[in-house]
């Protein structure tokens, strides 16, 4: 079997496992076996890839499959990767192993609960996977959908309101990015011939321009909401905040890359012309998403408002440096979205085990936990370096290579919203710094406190998995980098074919 | 001016005049003897037309047969004496704005369209050979298929009607 | 065809009647008069189906089975409106179109 | 043959992560004796590159640039890579000695003075932490690697600085730092995208060929008027003067004397704060050639700096601060050196006396804050007014601290005098008015310093809780060494060993500078002695005389006010709160109307469906007679 296949089959797999378990051990059993056994092939994935690299394979694509399902409109189970997959197929399987056991004690409804987890997780691993526009749709509306339930059923707060707010809003985005999709689609056969969804085969063609010029910015706007372009990004603070612990963290570490995965693999990659037309439009929307979220997150006193801030400023940094469409800033901006889905997964599944001690939220009625609970706030404190760029640690490497790719364009304009975004930096050091010293230091301030567990098993493992890759990435970026960077060629190609 | 001119005008004036009372007046028996006067009407129409068929079938079904029909289901519901009150001032008011609208709308159409002044084809006199042959035939021209219809229909319709009717005793024995 | 009267004149007359049922159907509360008002459209367009036939296609009598299928259907119509009148009757002890709002949104 | 070099720089690495990851298992001390083992065998390596370095060839020209050790680390573009390495040149080699030596005193130092402390061993683990990344920073092979480790050195201080987290006053002022060196950061890496933008580089060996080649591209391009290179560097200025705390970016400095004061000695005093005087002179070259405007701000910033602190520094009581400004009266020293210096032989006098004064400065600097600590310990206040006559409890730390404040006041023979006297001699060829600022500047030192030391040792001895001892061992062998090297380090050879051009030349004293600012150093301590030997209400009366020209500085002329002013009103509430206001209200509230609406059209239209059949009849009837309108009549 297809060993991308296999990276469906398995969640499915599990999921039949858990319909035959009686209740939470078994459920989480099952869970952490399947999605260990996912770990392990996304691993021995990147290992085949890399191996198949360095023996000179040069596709564009590898692991290639295709099986047609449905004929009348040419919609094909095409599948196949290439670094950039591969990399996000990674991410997406260290997230949901650390999801399943940052959810470890869901006492309510737990079989549902993983269901639907691992549901989502496997929307998320076919779309990365995908090379068919429909097929790829189709996995995320899979991802989307059980998002509502989770946060409508297991969340806290107002949840039905935000589980309604998110679902529409996505399902807005998906209905944009149909039309985009479809546009796509009859315009893929502009001499004849059979249209199809099929990516690399329409990359090879071009798309009238006029069509390009309607349907991009359906595509990229449809991208965009769920990549939390800004004005379109006030699902994430409400959706996050009622989330379930696990839930925010695929969400915001997993699902919200699809949208910056899809926005230049589809919108960008296949119509470039008005990719070029129509980028300063988005590059000023997403420079106001980088600031004005890191500052929308420093007014915030409910941790996971301030997260969910700091998403929107680090996934505008994804769109905004995808955008500048040169090898060196879309190498970053695809390093940014890894390296953030690692350290916003952390960051909820900290967040959620210090709301499970203190049954609060608000950094104002906590402080001083540091000597309560040190594991959880020294973890607390590396994910908020992370967050604010320390080198070592990813968002360091892919800060930085956004920043010099996107200052090698000649423009003032470009530029001035270089070193706007740049300014995020110090922007987040504030809000970070903050809250870490709210919250982590200064005196105990409830008594209640003083006596609170620090972590158990489950939750290091969870943490300790998210923060090894993050160091790991933050360490030794080349060999991720260079992977990305082959792979972007043929994208950075066609999009320099009709520049400038 | 034909007697035949003189007759149509007559029947016009009668279908137009009970028509208007059937919907105006506010005693129900009296609104459905003015309907019969408008179906008579409408048949002396079709007597005019020479189409006697056809008026038989609007005297015995419809003046015969429908009316009498509303008029029992009248007595089964209503007092005889019982006056209605005076229609909605908004009803009154979308009621005849749409007539008005309406009939406006159509006559001036019926108006403006150029209908052709003669048509030369030699006419099939309405007989009752004509008619049979047509009504239960099979060939071109031949309405057994409707005609098989409209009797099934007519047969559900009577079945449906008593059922829909027919007092339910374990649920409403009450009322 | 009666010589001296165009198609126009029993139009006319037939499209006043049809508004006249419909401005029936939509001022009176009764449900009975209300019928009665379907029974008036009814009848304009079957005078409307006889005129068409007479003054139009005199070498065929199309028009004409369609007015005696029409009055069948409004035979089939009328029984079972008011067996439904009768129902409701039953119920709601007058029938008032108003009070026969239960599939209101 | 300097592949070991490596070593200086991983063994802190190892030792932080080991002491980080397993010492929560140990004892405290055994982490605490495990850091230091490993920065003393950094230190021997450090001393032996040192003297291979310099000493061991015959340098008949140059020193050369010897990069032993370098991998590539992330690539951007097939030009732009990042590359991680060791680079060893005069000024790196002396570095390294710089940092490893004080590291290692403060290491010692450190073992009796934060004995029996809580988190004993987090503070070892942090230190190694810091000394790492300074020594990555020093031996850095280009700028991108140098803005690397810039970060994590900005990180560990920060984490040094809030040691105490329990402490809110060391919270904020961990904070503080963080965010204001952040800030010029950003300047710095602006200004390193400006740079490798023009120069398509990052390495420093490229950069700093004084053929400068690689800015050709620069000519003509401009912002504002300014030239790009000019903005290129005075933006990774700026990223030096946060690190440096130049004014006015100095705010953080003071405040961070909140951190133990070992740390204060190691980052605060001797390490870090060079780190942005290290900066300009490794992109000497650059600046020099490229943009000698930003040189002029460079010196300028530093003169003024020096004059400023200098001023807060005689009306502060914390003897902490007083130190503190001391420091960034020092920084602003080698700073104006630089920025008044030339390029090659004599000319390069500036630049050879800034790094002359940075070493000299970091081994008297850290003598002064260790004593300070040694007092600190013996009296547990940070306050001269808590202080008197402890000159006969603390011997040893009375003789160190004396010959600190000696060698600061750039008495002769101690090394302060001759790196001082350079720095004046340099301003004096090239800009007058620094020269009098520096020379004023001198005066002021002297004052303060012995303001300082005759508050704490000599007057009345005050109500101690208990009589205060003199520190163990652990923390006097470090001052004793320390003070040791500030008597001679001013002897080492630096002409012939750090220049610009990494060439020898001639220095000789200069008696026309070196008299007058030996005189008015000599002046200062005779005021301070007037003023401060014996208690009398004479500094007090003068502080009223000057009424609010006294209460400014004292309260360093409300620079924090205003910062925290910008801050706390402009940026949070001004900017940040009406931001999340907007975003709740006006764009989420935009989305949510979205919502709001269609459920409120679609409560007025269920009115519609009324259930009237009449209604209906009437819509339909309507609605066709409309159709019929517009499709008869108006297609």
């Amino acid at each position: 079997m297809n060993i991308l296949t296999l990276l469906i089959v398995i969640p499915v797999l599990t999921i039949t496992g858990i319909l035959f378990t009686k209740d939470l051990k078994g459920a989480r059993l099952v869970s952490a076996i399947g999605m260990t056994a996912q770990l392990v092939v996304a691993a021995i994935l990147v290992f085949m890839y890399l191996g198949a690299r360095k023996a000179g394979v040069t596709d564009e694509m590898l692991f290639t499959a295709d099986y047609m399902w449905f004929k009348t409109l040419n919609i094909r189970y095409a599948i196949g990767v290439d670094g950039i997959a591969v990399a996000m197929i990674a991410l997406t399987a260290v997230v949901v192993f650390a999801g399943i056991f940052a959810s470890w004690e869901m006492e309510f409804l737990s079989r549902e609960f993983f269901i639907s987890l691992i549901l989502l997780a496997t929307g998320v691993f076919g779309f990365f996977i995908s090379l068919d526009l429909f097929t790829m749709f189709l996995f995320y509306e899979v991802a989307v959908i059980p998002m509502y339930l989770l946060i409508g059923i297991w969340g806290s707060g107002p949840k039905e309101s935000s589980a309604m707010k998110l679902t529409l809003m996505l399902m807005g985005g998906s209905a944009l990015l149909m039309v985009g999709i479809f546009g796509i689609y009859f315009n893929s056969a502009p001499d004849g011939g059979p249209l199809t969804f099929h990516i690399i085969e329409i990359s090879k063609i071009q798309i009238p321009v006029e069509a390009q010029r309607f349907f991009f910015p359906f595509t990229f706007v449809g991208f965009g909401i769920l990549g939390a372009l800004f004005p379109f990004h006030t699902w994430s603070p409400d959706g996050h905040a009622s989330a379930p612990t696990a839930v925010s963290m695929l969400h915001a570490g997993v699902l919200m890359k699809l949208g910056g995965y899809g926005a230049f693999r589809v919108a960008m990659f296949l119509m470039p012309e008005a990719a070029h037309e129509m980028a300063w439009i988005f590059i000023i929307l997403t420079s106001i998403s980088v600031v004005y979220g890191a500052f929308g997150a420093i007014w915030q006193k409910d941790l996971k408002y301030i997260n969910a801030y700091s998403s929107v400023s680090h996934c505008g940094l994804v769109l905004f440096a995808l955008l500048m469409m040169n090898e060196t800033a879309m190498d970053g901006g695809i390093i940014q979205m890894i390296s953030h889905g690692l350290m916003t997964a952390l960051f909820f599944a900290l967040i959620g085990m210090i709301y499970g001690r203190t049954h609060t939220r608000n950094i104002y009625e906590m402080g001083g936990l540091m000597k309560v609970i040190p594991i959880l706030s020294v973890v607390y404190v590396i994910a908020g370096l992370a967050s604010l760029g320390l080198p070592g640690l990813s968002g360091f490497v892919a800060e930085m290579t956004v920043f010099v790719g996107a200052f090698q364009h000649t423009d003032v304009f470009h530029r001035v919203v270089t070193i706007l975004a740049a300014s995020s930096i110090v922007i987040t050091a504030v809000y970070i710094l903050r809250v870490v010293g709210i919250l982590l230091f200064g005196p105990v301030k409830d008594p209640h406190f003083e006596h609170l567990e620090d972590a158990q098993w489950y939750e290091k493992l969870s943490m300790y998995t998210l923060v090894i890759a993050i160091a790991g990435i933050g360490i030794a970026p080349l060999w991720l980098s260079n992977t990305i960077l082959d792979s972007l060629k043929p994208i950075v190609e066609k999009l320099a074919q009709v520049a400038f | 001016m034909s007697f035949n001119v003189v007759m149509f005008y007559v029947f016009s004036a009668i279908i137009l005049l009970f028509s208007l009372l059937t919907i105006t007046s506010r005693r129900i028996l009296r609104a459905a003897v003015y309907l019969l006067f408008v179906l008579i009407a409408t048949a002396g129409v079709y007597f005019l037309l020479e189409y006697q068929f056809m008026a038989a079938v609007q005297l015995t079904l419809y003046a015969g047969g429908i009316v009498v029909l509303i008029i029992f289901s009248i007595l089964l519901t209503h007092h005889i004496s019982h006056l209605f009150e005076k229609p909605e001032l908004t009803k009154l008011l979308m009621g005849t704005g749409v007539a008005v609208v309406g009939s406006f709308l159509t006559i001036y159409t019926i108006l403006t369209y150029p209908f052709p002044e003669i048509v030369t084809t030699t006419p099939l006199p309405a007989t009752m050979e004509n008619i049979g042959a047509q009504l239960l035939g099979v060939e071109k021209n031949g309405y057994a298929l409707p005609f098989e219809l409209i009797s099934i229909l007519l047969l559900a319709a009577m079945i449906g009607a008593i059922v829909i009717a027919k007092k339910d005793k374990s649920k409403n024995s009450e009322i | 065809m009666i010589e001296g009267i165009p198609i126009q004149h029993f139009l006319i007359v037939s499209t006043l009647m049809f508004f006249i049922g419909v401005a029936g159907f939509i001022m009176r509360r009764n449900l009975i008069t209300i019928l009665m008002a379907i029974e008036l459209i009814l009848n304009s367009v079957n005078i409307n189906f006889v005129i068409f036939n007479r003054y139009l296609y005199p070498d065929q009598l199309q028009g004409h089975f369609f007015a005696i299928l029409v009055v069948g259907i409004a035979a089939a119509e009328a029984s079972v409106a008011i067996a439904l009148i009768i129902n409701i009757y039953r119920k709601l002890k007058n029938i008032d179109v108003e009070n026969v709002n239960e599939l209101r949104y | 043959m300097y592949n070991y070099t490596i070593l200086i720089p991983m063994i802190p690495l190892v030792m932080f992560l080991v002491t980080g990851l397993l010492g929560m298992k140990w004892k405290p001390i055994i982490s605490g004796l495990l850091g230091t083992t490993g920065l003393g065998i950094s230190w021997v390596l450090s001393l032996m590159t040192a003297i291979t370095y310099f000493f061991g060839g015959h340098h008949a020209e140059a020193f050369p640039t010897i990069i032993p050790f370098e991998t590539l680390w992330l690539t951007f573009s097939e030009t732009l890579q990042i590359k991680m390495g060791v680079l060893l040149d005069p000024i790196s080699v002396m570095m390294l000695v710089v940092v490893t030596t004080i590291s290692f005193m403060v290491h010692i130092y450190s073992l009796g003075y934060m004995h029996g402390e809580k988190g004993f061993q987090r503070f070892y683990a942090f230190l190694s932490l810091f000394t790492f990344s300074m020594l990555g920073l020093v031996i850095a092979t280009n700028i991108f690697q140098m803005y690397i480790f810039w970060e994590l050195v900005g990180v560990s201080s920060f984490l040094l600085i809030g040691f105490y987290y329990q402490k809110p006053s060391a919270v904020a002022a961990s904070k503080k730092a963080f965010i204001v060196t952040r800030f010029a950061d950003l300047g710095f890496l602006i200004g390193i995208l400006i740079l490798s933008f023009i120069t398509k580089t990052f390495d420093f060996g490229i950069l700093t060929n004084p053929d400068g080649a690689v800015f050709a591209n620069a000519a003509g391009l401009s912002f504002m008027g300014v030239s790009a290179m000019t903005w290129a560097m005075v933006l990774v200025f700026m990223g030096g003067a946060g690190k440096s705390a130049m004014f006015p970016l100095h705010i953080w400095l003071p405040d961070a004397m909140e951190g133990p004061t070992p740390v204060s000695a190691l980052i605060h005093a001797a390490t870090m704060v060079v780190a942005g005087v290290y900066l300009v002179a490794r992109l000497f070259v650059v600046y020099h050639f490229q943009a000698p405007d930003a040189l002029e701000v460079v010196a300028y910033i530093g003169g003024f700096t020096s004059l400023f602190a200098a001023v807060i520094a005689i009306t502060q009581y914390d003897i902490k601060r007083v130190l503190a400004f001391s420091t960034l009266s020092q920084l602003g020293y080698m700073m104006l050196a630089l920025g008044v210096s030339g390029y090659g032989g004599e000319e390069g006098l500036g630049y050879m006396a800034s790094v002359f004064h940075l070493f000299t400065h970091a081994m008297f600097k850290a003598l002064l804050f260790l004593g300070a600590g040694s007092i600190i310990h013996a009296v547990h206040s940070n306050y001269m007014y808590d202080m008197g006559g402890l000159r006969k409890y603390l011997p040893i730390t009375h003789i160190t601290f004396l010959i600190a404040c000696l060698t600061i006041a750039g008495v002769p023979p101690l090394s302060g005098f001759f790196s001082k006297d350079e720095i004046l001699v340099a301003a004096l060829e090239h800009n007058k008015l620094l020269f009098a600022v520096e020379f004023l500047v001198a005066g002021l030192t002297a004052f303060y310093m012995f303001r300082l030391y005759f508050n704490i040792f000599w007057g009345k001895d005050r109500h101690y809780h208990h009589t205060p001892h003199e520190s163990p061992l652990t923390m006097t062998i470090p001052l004793m060494f320390l003070a040791f090297a500030s008597v001679f380090s001013g002897f080492l050879p630096f002409h012939s060993l750090v220049t610009a051009d990494k060439m020898h030349f001639d220095t000789h004293l200069h008696l026309g500078v070196a008299v007058p600012s030996v005189l008015i150093g000599l002046l200062g301590i005779a005021l301070a002695w007037l003023l401060y030997k014996k208690e009398s209400k004479t500094p007090e009366n003068i502080a009223r005389k000057l009424g609010v020209l006294y209460t400014a500085t004292y309260n360093k002329f409300y620079f924090d006010e205003i910062y925290l002013f910008i801050t706390r009103k402009i940026i949070f509430n001004y900017i940040s709160r009406p931001i999340a206001w907007f975003d709740r209200h006006i764009v989420d509230g935009f989305m949510v109307g979205i919502g709001t609406v269609t459920e409120k059209v679609s409560y007025r239209i269920k009115g519609m469906q009324s259930g009237q059949l009449q209604h209906y009849a009437f819509m339909f009837v309507a609605g066709a007679l409309i159709l019929a309108l517009v499709l008869v009549y108006y297609m």
